[in-house]
């Protein structure tokens, strides 16, 4: 084992970084579908098409603004305000237009209206930003890069992977667990995640927590895109295959909980990291090998509350 | 866009009263009005960055064709099917189309699962079937198929031209990587990359073999371990999005300074690329229809399909659109052949099959032989990626050019029991410098 | 409605063998769809439990892969399907014993979790499962008869139809034993089961059994209709293709997954064929139709229109 | 001892810092009707929850006909032959009140049979005859989540006679039924238990009902049982009329 260590410790380091920069990624798409998921009780398939929704908007508003001199300094908070407009446009429409009308409906009725928005958006962006490849890394290439000793050799890592993808997920994370315990409508967001009767009992106005709650999920869904644009370039079907590993992060994080969904995004970002370098082949399931082994000892997820049933 | 009504006609009878005898082929078969086609293709999903070029070529040649008599006088219509729903839906509208609309030849595939699952129906619904883009070797290796017929090359020289040219631009390398999308053609190229590179270099140490899942958007991982592992060369036979992102997280981190990169499938991906692909790394293009080609055959019809396509559709050609065009000049070479053998009479579907077997057609930059098999003969041009002014994107430079015969497995071989034949004396014989 | 069902059963069947003897090409997607109809009988089953599974096209995928493995050794229909349904239950029994201890998202999730794992080990197995590429199912015996392709068609029909009757029959009579009316419990009140002595997850465990061996026997059906079997058989879209026929046909009987496996391929033809690159978007829009406006699906409708004649 | 049916001993359960249970020491004796009362939290429903398996207790332990049955589920419970009903009915929502009452008759059986109908004569007749008895009848038909409070509670006592205990724990029978109607269902209730020769502990917060039915009461008090015997003398005593039912009136 030592010995092992000894051999590998370097590459377990370098995985490490890796896993990081991946687990930012997963969380902020994961957390806010979760956030969704906590409140309205909805999975939304459709998470996945507007973090592809966010990706495309963020490139070409970046590629718009570019082509008009846009410092390249400013690629950064201008992949933050794409985020922000999409959200703040498809999220209450989605709920208003959509959702709202089947929030009395049963679970598998509400999961299915999700998975059918999911389709048309697909077909949508298709329309709209066509199918070649689409990237624009202004972000990453003006962040440059850094040499990260190993051994006698370095390995350079763009900052933008190594320090703003985990950053701005961190910040996330603070952000929102100070916004949730601090603020009132954070206070009033948890209320309804955890007792969702009560909550209404005590006048609490549930179709405007749930307006904003998804409205904020989706901007978290077209940020995860958009921080996504500088690295990869977008094609068709991004999206479905991004919501799989959020789904599995959702469950394993437990209901609404961000913090679980942190957690759980780390084990899963690192967790593929070192499969990549221990054995690629294991690297697609490990996510899921998480997932069953954690609901195993955690039936209710990570950080979930055993929902009692009074009888 | 006229031939949506038509054909929504045709199916709105279909649901009702598609009652035509499906005997079509047995009849004596007469001039049709139009001679119709079926195209399968990726429409939606990752692949359709290949699918959506090829259609905008099948359309913008159809029209072509059909301003200039069509083919032996008839005009042409295609319907096309998406590939991306999956088998069972693909096989059902071959057959709708086979056996409903009466489409006179069929253009499939891009995903070799699809050819796979259709080329079986090409000899039970007895129809002219051109395998218009796949590329896995299965199809002809294991079968003979009387009315199927591909009209480009396939996995093997494009996959064994790369490695020749590697072979010969650095024949002193120890080690290499390879980082394929995980499916089929991921994994099929890989074996037949390691089959011929142990056979004409024996002692290659493989340093990793990672398949990272269909559709990923992050490699830095497996980047991170390539800078580590510094093998002396990397293949990838990635292609569209995620060869895109690869290159690029690559290119940032300095990966093409450390390891030479072998990317048979580039071509398609350079325009998106533009000036950040790194310069000097073997790339390929899954035929020789280089958009730089120095010398083609016809410089007057490769300059107008470039051109036309470009005007119509605001963009480069790539390979697909070759390919697809490929497909329609023989299959125009193949039904005028076949009407010149009846005397001007209307070929059977048999007899327009028969036509297609050892047919030679011109192509803007060479000739294709459609050997016995089916199985067409395309050269293969590999170079090394450069720029120059007249295009925004990465071109070959230093190029060799791989006479389709000689980089193919022979008829009745299996490709991985001919490249473990290969002799190192082979690399030096192999293909010839153009340009 | 419950009596009229078996008549309009027949009145069902009458159609697709009439479609299926005038356009040959019908008869090869009708024979698809009584087979996926099969499999969402599985669907319903769950959904009587009040659970969403989103990743019952394992049991598809299973099923097909046998039929597409064992042809080339055991190749008769007749077999391979018991084979397929065999198999699948035992894989069923093997993960619901685990995912019966979940219910809601959980269950939902650790479904498509399995479904995932299933899908990658499709693809990662390449030098047995030749990846994506798939395998090809020849023309095999039924009971021991070697057929020409037309006839052999026309006998896969034949049995698809026939495993529609008599397991739609047999699910029929369960869904109406106080086994079956037991699993309905567990959607409105588990711990009731509990205190009535009924073991709740046991239950519920039986109908999941039940489930997988209808995927397996819907999966196999397929592979000889379309033969040829890729991965993309248990992708997550085609678990969620499963809930979708279950819902546009309606939970109401038996029947509703055969008029909405029906109506599903009919309809992805039409899309198809009308608007190549645009279908997802049509069959979404028709989803969200039928949610939004025909609670119930096509059953449901069939069931007003029945009332209306009646009054 | 062998009249008792069973025996609570020393039993602590405590949530957080609320003592429910706090040292219970409580048996109930063969054929008898013994009321709980007490005021809302004492811990009343603790004791039913903890004899039917739903909860564990911290300490001590409870024997059924001489075995211990406190670690036991709810199920192995039910097949001894202690059968609970629920101070918010339990019922099957999307099922009528005749499948309700039907599915409990047929879980004694197990309810393993797939492929005869849950409403067959044999099951459906036991049903209907205790519907009947409860003055159900006309509701057989009715979905459970279309009845008014009063029928759910009394489909729900139903559904618990059926499983045939010969201890039955029920949890507030007549909250939520119309003060006129209150004695009917009571004498009903009480009417079928007998006949049956079922066993009865009921938590009851009207006095009235208590005092006509019950055999003994047991006052319960902050974790403990404060006084118990027959009702005229409990509900006589001072203290009692102080601390419980003083405060259950003005509640």
């Amino acid at each position: 084992m030592a010995e092992w260590f000894q051999d590998n410790g370097l590459l377990l380091g370098l995985a490490l970084l890796d896993g990081l920069s991946s687990a930012g990624l997963i969380f902020l798409v994961a957390v806010g579908l979760n956030l969704v998921f906590g409140v309205l009780r909805i999975i939304n398939v459709a998470h996945g098409s507007l973090y592809a929704i966010g990706a495309y908007s963020a490139a070409s508003i970046g590629i718009f603004l570019s082509g008009r001199g846009l410092p390249d300094w400013a690629s950064i908070p201008t992949l933050i305000l794409s985020a922000a407009l999409v959200g703040a446009i498809l999220g209450p429409i989605i709920e208003r237009l959509l959702l709202r009308r089947i929030y009395a409906q049963e679970e598998v009725v509400q999961l299915l209206v999700t998975f059918a928005l999911f389709m048309i958006l697909e077909d949508v962006q298709k329309l709209l930003w066509g199918v070649q490849p689409i990237h624009h890394d202004t972000a990453m290439r003006w962040l440059g890069t850094i040499d990260v000793p190993f051994g006698a050799d370095f390995i350079p890592f763009t900052n933008y992977q190594l320090f703003v993808l985990p950053g701005i997920a961190i910040v996330t994370l603070v952000g929102l667990a100070w916004f949730l315990r601090r603020t009132l409508t954070g206070r009033v967001i948890v209320a309804v995640t955890t007792d969702r009767e009560a909550a209404t009992a005590m006048g609490i106005d549930a179709a405007k927590v749930f307006l904003l709650t998804f409205t904020f999920g989706a901007m978290l869904a077209a940020l995860g895109g958009a921080l996504s644009s500088p690295t990869a370039a977008l094609v068709p079907g991004i999206g479905a295959q991004t919501i799989v590993l959020s789904f599995a992060v959702v469950a394993t994080a437990g209901l609404g909980q961000i913090e679980g969904a942190a957690l759980t995004s780390l084990m899963m970002g690192l967790g593929r990291s070192i499969a990549v370098y221990f054995e690629p082949e294991l690297e697609v399931v490990v996510p899921y090998i998480i997932m069953v082994l954690v609901l195993l000892v955690r039936p209710q997820g990570l950080f979930g509350v055993i929902e009692t049933r009074r009888v | 866009m006229t031939a949506p009504f038509s054909r929504r006609d045709a199916l709105a009878a279909g649901f009702g009263a598609v009652l035509l005898p499906s005997t079509l082929s047995a009849q004596p078969a007469q001039k049709p009005a139009e001679f119709k086609i079926g195209v399968t293709t990726f429409l939606s999903g990752p692949a359709s960055v290949f699918g959506v070029p090829s259609r905008k070529a099948c359309e913008m040649l159809v029209d072509q064709i059909n301003a200039s008599g069509g083919i032996a006088g008839v005009p042409i219509r295609a319907s096309f099917v998406d590939e991306a729903p999956g088998t069972d839906h693909l096989v059902g509208e071959f057959r709708r189309l086979v056996q409903s609309e009466g489409v006179h030849a069929m253009f499939q595939s891009i995903s070799s699962g699809s050819c796979l699952a259709c080329t079986p129906l090409s000899a039970e619904l007895q129809k002219l079937t051109i395998l218009w883009d796949c590329g896995t070797q299965r199809i002809f290796e294991e079968n003979r198929w009387q009315y199927a017929f591909r009209t480009q090359g396939y996995g093997t020289p494009e996959v064994l031209a790369p490695l020749l040219y590697l072979l010969k631009h650095k024949p002193d390398f120890r080690t290499i990587a390879v980082i394929n999308q995980d499916y089929a053609w991921g994994r099929d190229s890989w074996e037949l990359w390691k089959t011929g590179m142990d056979a004409m270099k024996p002692g290659v140490r493989v340093v990793a073999e990672m398949f990272p899942r269909f559709g990923s958007t992050d490699f830095s991982t497996e980047i991170t371990r390539l800078l580590a592992l510094r093998p002396d060369v990397i293949l990838s036979t990635s292609w569209g999005g995620e060869l895109v992102t690869f290159i690029r997280q690559a290119a940032e981190r300095r990966l093409h300074e450390r390891s030479l990169m072998v990317l048979p499938v580039a071509e398609a991906s350079m325009p998106t690329l533009g000036r950040s692909m790194p310069e000097g790394h073997i790339i390929g293009t899954r035929g020789d229809h280089w958009n730089n080609h120095p010398s083609p055959a016809n410089p007057a019809l490769f300059n107008g399909l470039v051109n036309s396509y470009r005007q119509r559709f605001n963009e480069w050609p790539i390979y697909p659109v070759h390919h697809m065009a490929q497909a329609m000049w023989a299959l125009k070479a193949g039904v005028e052949k076949a009407v010149a053998a009846k005397g001007g009479g209307w070929p059977s579907d048999l007899e327009m099959a028969n036509a297609f077997r050892g047919l030679s057609f011109p192509t803007p930059t060479s000739t294709i032989t459609l050997r016995e098999d089916g199985q067409g003969l395309e050269d293969q041009i590999v170079g090394l990626s450069s720029f120059n002014d007249r295009f925004p994107f990465a071109v070959p430079k230093d190029m060799i050019q791989f006479p389709g015969e000689q980089v193919s497995a022979p008829v009745g071989q299996k490709s991985t029991d001919w490249l473990k034949t290969l002799k190192p004396d082979f690399i030096a014989s192999a293909g010839a410098r153009i340009g | 409605m419950r009596k009229i069902e078996p008549f309009l059963a027949l009145l069902l069947a009458a159609a697709m063998i009439t479609a299926a003897v005038t356009a040959p090409w019908l008869r090869f997607v009708l024979t698809i769809a009584l087979a996926k109809g099969i499999a969402v009988i599985g669907i319903l089953l769950l959904l009587r439990a009040g659970q969403v599974s989103f990743g019952h096209a394992l049991y598809i995928a299973f099923g097909a892969y046998t039929v597409a493995f064992l042809a080339p050794r055991y190749g008769d229909a007749v077999v391979l399907l018991l084979l397929a349904a065999v198999g699948a239950g035992l894989l069923g029994l093997v993960i619901g014993l685990f995912v019966t201890r979940y219910r809601q998202i959980f269950f939902g999730m650790l479904n498509l979790a399995m479904s995932m794992v299933f899908y990658s080990l499709l693809e990662k197995l390449y030098h047995y499962t030749k990846g994506s590429d798939g395998i090809r199912v020849e023309i095999m015996p039924i009971a021991g008869q070697t057929l020409d392709r037309v006839a052999y068609e026309w006998w896969i029909f034949g049995i698809a139809m026939g495993l529609a009757f008599v397991l739609g029959f047999l699910i029929r009579l369960y869904l109406s034993s106080p086994m079956g009316e037991a699993l309905a419990g567990i959607k409105t009140r588990e711990t009731r089961l509990e205190f009535m002595g009924v073991p709740a997850r046991g239950v519920l465990l039986a109908a999941y059994v039940m489930s997988a061996m209808l995927g397996g026997i819907g999966g196999a059906i397929i592979a000889m209709t379309s033969r040829h079997v890729t991965p993309l058989l248990s992708y997550w879209t085609s678990s969620g293709e499963l809930v979708f026929i279950a819902i546009l046909g309606g939970a109401g009987g038996v029947l509703g997954p055969f008029l909405g496996a029906a109506a599903y391929e009919l309809v992805r033809i039409y899309a198809a064929a009308s608007f190549a690159d645009a279908w997802q978007m049509i069959l979404g829009a028709v989803l969200l139709l039928v949610i939004l406006f025909a609670p119930g699906g096509l059953w449901g409708m069939a069931a007003r229109v029945m009332k209306g004649r009646a009054q | 001892m062998s009249d008792v049916l069973l025996q609570a001993t020393g039993l602590r359960l405590a949530f957080g810092g609320v003592k429910a249970a706090d040292g219970i020491d409580l048996g109930v004796m063969k054929g008898e009707f013994l009321a709980i009362i007490g005021p809302n939290g004492a811990g009343k429903t603790t004791f039913i929850n903890m004899s039917t398996g739903y909860l564990r207790p911290n300490a001590g332990e409870i024997t059924y006909e001489g075995s211990r049955i406190t670690g036991l589920s709810p199920r192995a419970i039910v097949k001894r032959g202690i059968a609970r009903s629920f101070q918010l009915p339990q019922l099957f929502a999307e099922h009528t009140v005749e499948q309700n009452i039907a599915l409990a008759v047929a879980s004694r059986d197990g309810i393993w049979s797939p492929l005869t109908p849950l409403l067959r004569p044999g099951y459906r007749d036991e049903a209907r005859d205790l519907l009947d008895r409860f003055g159900l009848s006309a509701i057989a038909h009715a979905r459970a989540d279309a009845l008014n409070e009063g029928a759910r509670k009394l489909a729900d006592i139903a559904m618990a006679v059926a499983l045939k205990p010969r201890l039955l724990l029920m949890d507030e029978p007549t909250s939520g039924v119309a003060a006129s109607e209150k004695m009917g269902v009571v004498e009903t209730l009480a009417r079928v238990l007998r006949d049956a020769q079922v066993t009865a502990v009921f938590v009851e917060h009207d006095m009235d009902v208590v005092e006509r039915f019950a055999d003994r009461v047991a006052v319960w008090s902050q974790g403990r049982i404060a006084a118990l015997g027959p009702p005229q003398q409990v509900l006589s005593d001072p203290a009692v009329q102080r601390d419980v039912i003083g405060i259950e009136r003005h509640a």
